[in-house]
């Protein structure tokens, strides 16, 4: 194939429709050589499908495409993108779940000749590649046991080592440490330089500009405009994602904290999937109307720890006391009564049965009382007037409550998920990855939401690997490492180079320490 | 006289699991790739007839045993065309599908008997009867082929998934079609094949029934033999090894329910023949947990 | 009754249906193939237009057997005992219809028009021991049943009964393979008994019989026909077939309801209605001769053999 | 001209009336290829297919058996589809079915009460039977996480098994020649309603049923939790659902089912348990269930089955074709079915259609 092609993609007038929704219509985009292009957003713009045609897996109802300056027959599937150097990064992952780390990375690989794959060679490359980019996983470990963060840095891996020249990555950052972002964007910029071309689909305008060369905007499947990063800003960008003026990010008045304890946790000792204590004696302190984050780079033991709390996950030893009283014991529906609540990170497993409706969803936790039902019997309309009410105050964008969860766009879903955990009279949230994948006007909301709830006197435990994010919202950050806290910092003390470091386990001279360990790291001071 | 017993019992339970472990394989290889062959009824009913009339007519079993490949070739196309392209729900295809081989086989073997032919196969006779398998080479003499083939073929399909890099895709098709596709497979074609394969699998299961064991034919002769290669599959955790063990443990079952009759005692014979799926359905208790293949069953439509 | 069914006989055709609970009855067991031969008599001597249903389940069959009445079928014909059920329900709601029992009866439905030729299957089961007892070497004889199902026990007792009496040391192994059909398990229950020393094996049972052929070719052992001459099935084991003659019993029927003259009642076929098929040669003359002799004897009520039902073979 | 193919199109939108409209387009050409062989064994294709419908719904008891193979069928169907939307996959209808039959002759042959009492007893005991044989798999499922699969079709195997032995042992008719329990004393047969007609009571309580389903699974909250564990369960627990709980009423709420059809059939079509007096409804119940997808749909799929069903049973009778066809006939529809409403043709036309 012609590398040196100024053009290495162009697609016009692409359609794509599921069923009664039109995911694109008639959208052109051309990627040349040597360059990153961003390309933003709405949840639901259409941005993941676009991308999933040009790779091959969805076959568009119309339009052509040209890679590398050659035509795309009916038969463009993934193998022919593989084959002609295109990889793409997918935001729901595809990977096999019960197949090992290093099986999945090598896949796109293996031919069906391949009786022998030489497994140890391959080992030793990727693990150099793991060191440079500090993957933390054994290349052994079944990818159904990794943190959905791990599982991000998989695909990752995957698609460097697959070695393509047109790298399509949708939301890469969404669950990476700052770090591993900055990382993975040098590593972009090197391979630009390099002559790659990469599609960068990111809901971060502060990423598209640090390293797109230039951006393109999509909105409700059309294509708005395709600008040079130069003469841009986010302003911009924003207004035409959006369609509207958006002001930006408000700097949050954050209100003081009661001083009685909401939700304390002793001593927690939680069990990963090999019964390994993947979180190890931690303790800490949520007060009302305090943000508590919990930073970490993923798969540090946040995830057990928050499951642990909303008593999805046995805990192996400690306490859990939610005002005043313990619930170490408690099942689920009675910490749910209590107003624990949670925003899980993998809504797709944890937030929502896709198969029902948005409204049934919406009062899943607890239909089984009144006033949306009563003796066993359903009350269809009190469910569908809170539905209405939900998706009038959430802003979800949906056809009708009726429409079956999965239709929706993510970032929709996401509010679903939110509007159900805010509903009723929470007094603890934890909220794990509450704005992952979702574009920044929904971000804004959540987060909006979040600052509103604890003013009104609940306590919220964030669990991000976004530092901006924590630092934005929270009075204190604790730092998670290795399933212990390491570092503490209040909110005069927030430094993302300091919060990166305790994040890679190194606790920096500046940062707090603490003689006995890290037992009662995790009070307020 | 104790080890011509045992001789008589292992050579027993060898012809009774041969047809289930075809079977079994059929539908492993096939559900391994994510397609839930609940068809290996009907191919191996179409497989067993096909086998006694290629070899009824050609007077030789080998042939017979080509003519069940053929047949079954067929009919992995058809369910192909209905599970893979289109794609349809597995279950309710694989149930009509064993209606429909239980009527195309019933039709033409009336149709036959109209014209008067008799069924009777040259069988694939074992190179020597039970008497002389008193020691082990004399009970490997004293199986069909067939039954050799069979556990060769437990083996291949064991080492080809589990051992070597196409198996790894191949599972991989089942596990998540998505992904795989994802990863430039074309999940259609490994799917076509590994349908095929099922029913060819079936289909000499169906040989292996006649030629094998009872040289000749009657209607819905597979007596949903079928269905207990498909159970033994789920018992056997989706993996050829436990699967052959299913299926021996339920030849043996059969074997001994057969013998305890033998006893006198003046018990019901049913509560004999009820052995085989109780002794079963004590064994997966004891195995307990099985899991299968994550998509398998699921229709994989390109979008 | 008489002078309707007359003009009805002759100016057209007798229209018959009979039921049969398996498939392809030209091809089953003896017992099966028997009637067909009825039938085929029925057509060719008596040109009746004869409808033959199959594999009707038994719960299906007093539908089966009223759909026709409603057709306006002259006589239903069940060859089961399995259909007593139905014949004994749907008879009394046809009174225009015949339904006739071509197998074990005790009562007749409360129709006037009904009948049955019921064999008496312990005179059978006798006349099989005669030929089993003589024609074993061994001493050893095997018997497999489809389902131990009353009728099997009383015809299994009069083998016993009758082996006992021309070879008192004779031993004679009962195993029932569950079901009529399952031909590989027919195959293996036979193979046992054969490995147990039996060396003639006399299967009552379905289109499962096949196997025992099979196994008995395997074995070397011999093959007792049931019911009617299975000589063709399996030429090398077959050592005779002891035949129930139900063609005589459909021309008894077609003879009786042409002229008219058929009323409610049940014939007891004993064993006049049973006889031996050609032996080609598979045992010796004299031995040959002597079992004609004691069949020409049973048949006169000349043998002194006991009737013991032996409940204990079918187990509880 | 234009009219008819909007209509047409109005027709294959997705919903009731396209599947109405592909079921008879598959029936139609099931029947072509029923002639073709009904033509092969020298039998006139006419013959044959008056016979069918008049097998089905023409006279009395073409009627009668057409209902009660359809109680059958739908109560099957419901046993699989409730269970199966809480995630168990119950292949088991027909052991239980056996069993419950079985019990509820046990108690009509032995009770002696007023009728109702006794049919109420009888269907309770088909009932207990039912979930009896069930919590097997059940229990392997929950304890030991084994495969329902292997377990209900082995139970299923184990039942009919027991079934004989009930009829050549301890429930055996002293004076029949065959294997069967004697028949179920007149007095405790279900009545037919309303009186005169025939029509079996079952029906009624089989479509009770059905609605009672249907309400349950879409408007009660048991439905709702029950959708939520069968559609994704971490979520369902994460969302305070007592999803073992759920689930093993789901189960048992089936298998219940199934026995109780094994009892209605007993008390209000065959009145005896013999050998080989049932039919696979349990096994028919699969495709039914899957087909229907909810319970109506069930009630609706099953009707479809039942005449299917006796109508090509009574065409074999009627014309002597080879019993062959009946299979041909029952499994035929629905490849043909499933296979045009995958097919790429009608989601162009239903695409059109919008
Ligand atoms: N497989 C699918 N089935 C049905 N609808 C789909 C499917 N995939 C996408 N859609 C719909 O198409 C529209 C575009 O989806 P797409 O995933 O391209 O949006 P996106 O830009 O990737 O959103 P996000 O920013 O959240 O990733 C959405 O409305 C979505 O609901
Ligand atoms: N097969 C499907 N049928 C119906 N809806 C689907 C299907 N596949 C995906 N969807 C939905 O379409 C939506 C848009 O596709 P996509 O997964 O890209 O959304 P998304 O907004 O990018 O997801 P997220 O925000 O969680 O990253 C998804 O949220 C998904 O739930
Ligand atoms: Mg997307
Ligand atoms: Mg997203």
């Amino acid at each position: 194939m012609q590398a040196d092609s100024a053009v290495a993609v162009s697609m016009r007038g692409i359609c794509k429709s599921f069923g009664t929704v039109q995911a694109l219509d008639g959208v052109d985009m051309d990627i040349s050589a040597g360059e990153i292009r961003a390309l933003v957003g709405e949840n639901g713009a259409g941005k993941t499908t676009l991308m999933t045609i040009l790779y091959g897996m969805y076959r568009p109802d119309a339009g052509r495409m040209t890679v590398w300056g050659r035509r795309t027959g009916r038969d463009w599937s993934p193998r022919q993108a593989i084959k002609a150097r295109i990889g793409m990064l997918h935001q729901h992952f595809s990977l096999i779940p019960n197949h090992t780390v290093l099986e999945n990375v090598l896949m796109p690989q293996l031919g069906w000749t391949h009786m022998r794959p030489r497994w140890h060679h391959h080992r030793a490359v990727l693990e150099g590649l793991c060191r440079e980019y500090g993957f933390s996983f054994p290349l052994e470990a079944r990818v159904e046991s990794l943190s959905v963060g791990q599982q991000q840095q998989v695909e990752i891996l995957k698609l460097l080592y697959q070695g393509a020249r047109l790298l399509i990555l949708d939301e890469p950052t969404a669950v990476l440490t700052p770090q591993q972002t900055e990382r993975l964007l040098e590593l972009l910029l090197r391979l630009r330089d390099q002559g790659h071309s990469v599609v960068l689909i990111t809901h971060k305008l502060n990423e598209a500009f640090a390293v797109a060369d230039s951006i393109t905007v999509l909105r409700k499947g059309r294509h708005v405009a395709t600008v040079p990063r130069k003469d841009s800003d986010p302003r911009e960008i924003a207004f035409m994602m959006v369609d509207r003026e958006w002001s930006a990010t408000p700097d949050w008045e954050l209100e003081a904290p009661e001083p009685g304890p909401l939700l304390e946790v002793k001593d927690l000792v939680v069990g990963d999937e090999h019964q390994r204590p993947a979180v190890d004696r931690v303790s800490l302190v949520v007060r009302a109307r305090e943000l508590v984050g919990v930073a970490g780079v993923a798969g540090n033991g946040q995830t057990e720890l928050a499951e642990a709390l909303v008593g999805i996950r046995r805990t192996r030893g400690g306490r859990i006391v939610i005002a005043g009283q313990d619930a170490t014991s408690w099942t689920i529906t009675r910490r749910l009564r209590a107003g624990l609540r949670f925003i899980p990170e993998d809504r797709h497993r944890h937030g929502m049965v896709g198969e029902l409706s948005l409204a049934e969803n919406l009062v899943i936790d607890r239909c089984d009382s009144p006033p949306f039902s009563v003796r066993g019997v359903l009350r269809r309309p009190v469910i569908r007037q809170a539905a209405a009410e939900a998706v009038e105050r959430y802003g979800i964008q949906a056809p009708s409550p009726e429409t079956p969860m999965m239709n929706l766009s993510g970032g929709n879903q996401q509010r679903a998920v939110l509007a159900r955990a805010l509903a009723g009279s929470p007094r603890v949230i934890v909220a794990h990855q509450p704005t992952r994948g979702l574009d920044f006007a929904a971000t804004e909301y959540v987060r909006a939401q979040l600052v509103r709830c604890a003013a009104q006197g609940v306590g919220v435990l964030v669990f991000s690997s976004e530092l901006e994010e924590l630092m934005l919202l929270c009075h204190r950050i604790l730092v998670m490492y290795r399933g212990r806290f390491i570092g503490e910092l209040s909110r005069d003390e927030f430094d993302a180079g300091t919060i990166g470091l305790l994040m890679t386990g190194q606790v920096p001279d500046g940062g707090r320490r603490d003689g006995q360990g890290t037992r009662n790291l995790g009070q307020p001071a | 006289m104790e080890v011509q017993w045992w001789a008589d019992f292992l050579s027993a339970v060898l012809r009774a699991a041969t047809p289930l472990v075809f079977c079994a394989l059929g539908v492993l290889v096939c559900g391994r790739a994510g397609i839930l062959n609940i068809g290996v009824e009907g191919s191996m009913l179409v497989g067993a007839l096909a086998a006694v009339l290629a070899a009824v007519y050609s007077g030789d079993p080998w042939m017979g045993v080509v003519g069940a490949l053929g047949v079954g070739l067929a009919a992995g196309l058809v369910l192909t065309l209905l599970t893979v392209y289109l794609p349809t729900d597995q279950v309710v295809t694989g149930i009509a599908f064993n209606l429909v081989c239980l009527g195309v086989t019933s039709f033409i073997y009336k149709l036959l008997v109209l014209g008067g032919v008799q069924l009777m196969a040259p069988a694939l006779r074992a190179a020597q009867d039970a008497e002389g398998a008193v020691s082990l080479a004399g009970l490997a003499a004293a199986v069909t082929p067939l039954t050799w083939i069979a556990l060769f073929l437990v083996a291949v399909s064991w080492v080809f998934l589990f051992r070597t890099g196409p198996g790894l895709l191949w599972r991989s098709v089942g596990e998540s079609a998505w992904a795989s596709h994802a990863a430039g497979l074309n999940v259609f074609r490994v799917r076509t094949v590994a349908v095929v394969v099922g029913s060819l699998l079936s289909a000499l299961g169906g040989a292996a029934l006649t030629l094998g064991w009872v040289p000749t034919f009657t209607d819905n002769m597979t007596m949903g033999r079928g269905f207990i290669a498909l159970a033994a599959v789920y018992f056997g955790r989706w993996h050829p090894g436990l699967a052959l063990a299913a299926c021996l443990l339920f030849g043996a079952g059969e074997a001994l329910a057969f013998r305890a009759q033998a006893l006198g005692t003046g018990l019901n014979p049913y509560y004999y023949l009820m052995l085989p799926y109780v002794v079963t359905l004590m064994a997966v208790a004891a195995m307990g947990r099985s899991v299968e293949p994550r998509d398998t069953g699921k229709p994989y439509a390109r979008r | 009754a008489a002078e309707e069914e007359k003009p009805a006989a002759q100016e057209t055709k007798v229209k018959a249906a009979i039921i049969f609970s398996i498939v392809n009855p030209a091809r089953a067991g003896g017992w099966d193939r028997a009637d067909w031969a009825g039938i085929e008599a029925l057509r060719n001597e008596y040109g009746w237009e004869v409808t033959v249903a199959e594999g009707v389940p038994y719960a299906q069959t007093a539908a089966t057997a009223a759909g026709y009445a409603e057709q306006g079928y002259d006589l239903v014909i069940f060859p089961d005992a399995g259909q007593t059920a139905a014949f004994l329900e749907v008879a009394p709601k046809y009174p225009k219809t015949w339904f006739v029992m071509m197998s074990m009866c005790e009562k007749l439905p409360n129709s006037p028009r009904v009948a049955a030729w019921s064999p008496d299957l312990y005179a059978y089961g006798e006349m099989v021991g005669l030929v089993a007892g003589k024609a074993t070497e061994s001493g050893i004889i095997g018997l497999v049943g489809g389902v131990p199902v009353p009728a099997l026990i009383t015809l299994f007792s009069g083998t016993i009964e009758a082996a006992k009496f021309v070879r008192p040391d004779v031993e004679v192994l009962t195993y029932f393979v569950g079901d009529w059909v399952d031909v590989a398990k027919h195959r293996e229950l036979a193979a046992l008994q054969i490995q147990e020393g039996a060396d003639v094996i006399f299967p009552e049972t379905g289109p499962g019989t096949l196997g025992c052929y099979e196994a008995a070719q395997a074995g070397g052992a011999k093959i007792v026909g049931f019911a009617w001459d299975m000589y063709e099935d399996a030429p090398e084991v077959m050592l005779t077939s002891v035949i129930i003659n139900k063609p005589r019993m459909y021309r008894d029927l077609a003879e009786q309801f042409m002229s008219g003259d058929l009323e409610k009642k049940i014939v007891h076929c004993g064993a006049e209605y049973f006889g031996l098929a050609d032996f080609r040669g598979s045992l010796p003359e004299e031995t040959v001769k002597e079992i004609q002799d004691l069949v020409t004897k049973l048949q006169n009520g000349e043998l002194p053999i006991p009737v013991v039902i032996h409940e204990e073979i079918g187990g509880s | 001209m234009k009219n008819t193919a909007v209509t047409v199109k109005k027709m294959l939108r997705p919903g009731w009336g396209s599947s109405a409209t592909l079921a008879v387009a598959s029936v139609v050409l099931s029947l072509a290829a029923l002639c073709v062989c009904s033509f092969l064994a020298g039998a006139s294709p006419l013959k044959v297919m008056t016979a069918l419908f008049e097998g089905a719904l023409r006279g009395r008891y073409a009627l009668v058996t057409t209902l009660s193979e359809w109680v059958a069928m739908t109560l099957c169907g419901l046993a699989v589809l409730i269970p199966y939307r809480a995630g168990f996959f119950n292949v088991g209808g027909q052991g239980q079915l056996e069993v419950g039959a079985i019990a509820a002759a046990a108690v009509a042959l032995s009770l002696t009460a007023p009728r109702p009492l006794v049919v109420l007893v009888a269907l309770l005991a088909a009932v207990a039977a039912g979930i009896l044989v069930v919590s097997v798999p059940l229990v392997l499922r929950l304890r030991r996480g084994a495969s329902e699969v292997t377990t209900t079709i082995m139970m299923n195997f184990a039942c009919v098994q027991f079934m004989y032995a009930m009829v050549t042992g301890p429930l055996k008719d002293p004076e029949s020649w065959y294997g069967t329990t004697p028949a179920v004393p007149e007095m405790c047969r279900l009545p037919s309603f309303p009186p005169g007609t025939e029509i079996p009571v079952g029906t009624w309580v089989a479509v009770l049923i059905t609605v009672g389903a249907a309400w349950l699974m879409s408007s009660t909250v048991f439905g709702l939790h029950l959708r939520a564990v069968g559609g994704n369960r971490p979520a369902a627990v994460a969302a305070g659902i007592p999803a073992e709980r759920v689930f093993t009423k789901a189960v048992l709420m089936g298998a219940a089912l199934a026995g109780l059809a094994g009892g209605l059939q007993l008390l209000g079509y065959t009145f005896r348990v013999a050998e080989g007096w049932s039919k696979s409804w349990g096994m028919v119940g699969i495709p039914i269930a899957l087909l229907g997808g909810n319970p109506l749909g069930v009630l609706v799929v099953g009707l479809l089955f039942a005449i299917l069903e006796t109508g090509s049973r009574s065409m074999q009778a009627l014309t002597g074709v080879p019993a062959a066809l009946i299979y041909l006939f029952q499994g035929l529809p629905v490849l043909i079915y499933l296979g045009l409403r995958a097919s790429a043709w009608y989601s162009r036309w239903a695409r059109a259609a919008r």
